[in-house]
């Protein structure tokens, strides 16, 4: 089952030519890999995470995704490809305009899911991060933690195969933060999900085997 | 509420469009409608010493419909309370015969300087009277009437252009994040703009619709009738089947283009 | 480029809006000035048995701007050619006094037909000419003209404000955000609103001027002045130092009030 | 020196009438206080921090920040009130058609300051967040630990008698967390500024003495 889920090789990435953010940069990640990025802030670790769901495009080098080329992928595999994924971004992306319930349903809808499935789905998920009583409100009318928390809900919505998260408890208390790592953690063991975490600090408490990539001048090294 | 304010805001300019149009199309069949009655009322009055051939004459102007012989009695008659018994058996007998020639439709100057000079240079006709002065001021008048309600026209066609072209702004500043967003989680087209697509949908018959019942309806009211009888016009030409399916297509076809137009511009610098 | 963009799409609207609203102006001076004339040509002509007085008349009919002794000379020689010179000298002896009516501003149909009763009513008055058939139609005409353009005017004013309100919706838009963050700054109500004001100000008055000079310079241009002579319109009516101001004022009017009320939309639910 | 610059009596707060978010709390910060609010996800601190600045009506209670009256103040006194106060916001906040440099000068310009100043000040704070390179970016072309920092960075622009910083670091590697604490430090230390700071985690490396209030339950109450 030594499936690879991510393939990079010689990497480049970068918003303008000739700066690059990523540079060179070969690694892969392994079907239920529970990898944590770290690097300083402006380091390109989000940018690396935009590259895995194909919104950025790649400079040079290969990258390979779920089995998909992100090289010259078209608008329809992408569409593909990100179905299988749930992305936590840094700045949560919610639809402001929609309801957190249907935030959350958003991936199930696009899988589509009949409306039941979605609707039930998306309430076990908002107990899971204790957001339950919250499902009527609007993102703007909750706090910035909550809206993480939404984020996470939609993310892991659809039973992703990866789910990729930047920095998921960034502005979680200790308490909200532990029942984010539960439910990753119970995704990665129960589901087999290949889960990419993007953080400042690795939780010293989590009790699992993880790998560790560190970004540093543009290159991605794994510490061991 | 907001999805009501969202409603309204697209079938306001998009009725006003639809509105402006009908109106258009509608005035243009008044005015049609009016030049025909007016023209038919006019006739050239020609006087020949022999009798015409009115095959012959149509042949060397092609633009002549019907030329019909005119009692003299008519003419006498004009007479009648003017002149003595005498002077009107004279002016019996020395009369020539007249004819009233009609035309295909109504000739600017030009051509009816042409007409007269062809008419003069047959030999048998002695006189030849074209239409009256103020024939040609209503004519002109008419003429005026259609340039000013084309140019307005026009107006109101490039203002309700730019009218949908800020609505499109707006929905792609409304819209632009969420469609992103839904991207970005791999949603198909249809249903990132689903929303916009049904709502102009609804709306575009809605506002069609609305513009043909009150083009249907409005004329029928007894007030209506009197102020337009009283300015002299008849605006009850509405065709409901043509005018309001054409109504349908127009409105349907801009607002699907315009959103289809607000989607396809949704590429932000990103993929 | 941004600003260019801002630019332009507040100068476009603008624009339309003025433009229709001067052409409106200089339309209904055409129509008045082409009404007037087409009046000065037309008169009453009345016959009476003695000399009538002016100022009597007047006062029994305060429409009666004049009346005109028309020497009978005129009226003969309109028979000259028809009647034998016998015939002449015998009307010449029976011909009462006419006269021409001329009235102070044209009268509908009813006023006309009353005007006619009371100048019958005078014994010794004994034909009342009115005017042609023909005036009533090119008056009918003239007034289906206004009403047409006034319908349209109606219409482009709609839009435009319709317009505006869109352009407003699309500033709400872009610069809510950026004024609720310079609000909770302590930012003052000028500074937060500066950048919208001098756009609309600047562009206001681009838009006043590109108008005025429009009017001012097109009218004279030799093409233009040919299409008009051929539609029988005369379109030189720009009154450089009126009107500008007038545009200048609107404009400004317009843009500053749109944009206060954008301003003061700019409440959140909270503060 | 021990003027009070925020004074608060059965302070009571909510957003929607008869669901309080704070409730019955009293307390009062002293000029050159150091205060840390923690408290669970979605306990109220966002919002405890908006009332200090005005952005929330009371609902019940009085409020007195910097000498003024916040029951029932005018659009006026508002805005006096603001430029004495630095926030930094959960969500940033920055204006995104404006760079990085006015985004910086934004408090200097409401304060009236010449064109010059303005950007001298501006450019030392960039310095001081290690965001110089970056003053003619947009907001949107910035990571969010940058965006993060440069928020710090206009809010200290001015330098404001009150900080209120929400989360501050949230989103920084410990390097970069590290120089806001010495900014925020130096601005206490030099300047006398209060500061006072919503976080989840109060660094145990700080090295001064500062005040710790909870919150819990909608109450505020001090941890000594
Ligand atoms: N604009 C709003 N309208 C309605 N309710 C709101 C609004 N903002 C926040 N709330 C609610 O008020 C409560 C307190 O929110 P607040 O933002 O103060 O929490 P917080 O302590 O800052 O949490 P976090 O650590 O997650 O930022 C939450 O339950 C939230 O859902
Ligand atoms: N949209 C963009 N356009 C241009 N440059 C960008 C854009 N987004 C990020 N950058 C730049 O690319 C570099 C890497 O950014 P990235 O967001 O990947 O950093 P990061 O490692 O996620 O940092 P943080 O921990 O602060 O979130 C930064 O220098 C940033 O300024
Ligand atoms: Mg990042
Ligand atoms: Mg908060």
């Amino acid at each position: 089952m030594d499936k690879i889920i991510v393939h990079a090789q010689n990497l480049h990435l970068s918003y303008k030519k000739g700066e690059p953010v990523i540079k060179n940069s070969s690694f892969s990640i392994h079907k239920n890999d529970f990898v944590f990025i770290t690097g300083k802030s402006g380091s390109g670790k989000s940018t690396l995470i935009r590259s895995l769901y194909g919104e950025l495009p790649l400079e040079k080098g290969s990258l390979n995704v779920c089995g998909i080329d992100l090289q010259n992928v078209g608008k329809q595999k992408l569409n593909v490809l990100r179905k299988h994924i749930g992305v936590i971004f840094q700045d949560y992306k919610l639809i402001k305009e929609w309801t957190v319930e249907k935030n959350v349903m958003l991936p199930l809808m696009i899988a589509g899911y009949s409306k039941n499935v979605c609707t039930m789905q998306a309430h076990k998920l908002l107990k899971h991060v204790k957001l339950l009583h919250k499902a009527d409100k609007y993102p703007l009318e909750l706090s910035g933690g909550e809206q993480q928390r939404i984020a996470i809900a939609r993310a892991l919505a659809h039973n992703p195969l990866l789910i990729l998260a930047d920095e998921p408890t960034g502005n979680l208390d200790e308490y909200s933060s532990e029942v984010i790592w539960d439910l990753l953690k119970g995704a990665h063991h129960h589901l087999g999900t290949t889960i990419v975490i993007v953080t400042h600090k690795i939780p010293s408490t989590l009790g699992i085997n993880y790998r560790h990539y560190f970004l540093d001048g543009g290159v991605i090294n794994e510490v061991s | 509420m907001k999805s009501l304010k969202n409603h309204i805001s697209v079938i306001i300019p998009l009725f006003i469009l639809l509105f402006s149009f009908e109106f258009a199309v509608m005035l243009d069949r008044v005015v049609k409608n009016y030049e025909e009655n007016l023209f038919n009322d006019y006739s050239i009055v020609i006087a020949s010493m022999s009798k015409l051939d009115e095959e012959n004459l149509k042949k060397e102007i092609p633009l002549i419909k019907k030329l019909e012989p005119l009692s003299t009695k008519k003419v006498i008659d004009k007479f009648k309370n003017d002149f003595s018994p005498a002077n009107l058996a004279y002016l019996r007998s020395s009369l020539p015969k007249f004819y009233s020639v009609k035309l295909k439709y109504p000739p600017d100057e030009k051509t009816l300087e042409e007409i007269e000079k062809k008419l003069r240079s047959i030999p048998s006709i002695t006189k030849v009277e074209t239409f009256e002065k103020s024939y040609t001021k209503i004519y002109m008048m008419l003429n005026f009437s259609k340039v000013i309600s084309n140019i307005f026209t026009i107006f109101i066609f490039i203002i309700s252009i730019l009218l949908i072209f800020k609505q499109m702004e707006i929905w792609t500043l409304e819209h632009q994040e969420r469609m992103y967003i839904m991207g970005l989680f791999g949603s198909p087209f249809w249903m990132k703009s689903a929303v916009l697509y049904k709502l102009v949908f609804i709306d575009s018959i809605i506002s069609a619709v609305g513009v043909g019942l009150f083009f249907y309806f409005v004329p029928k009211t007894q007030k209506f009738q009197e102020i337009m009888k009283s300015i002299g016009l008849d605006f009850s030409g509405f065709r409901l089947l043509d005018d309001m399916s054409l109504l349908l297509g127009i409105s349907i076809f801009i607002t699907i283009f315009s959103v289809t137009l607000v989607i396809l511009r949704q590429r932000t610098e990103l993929r």
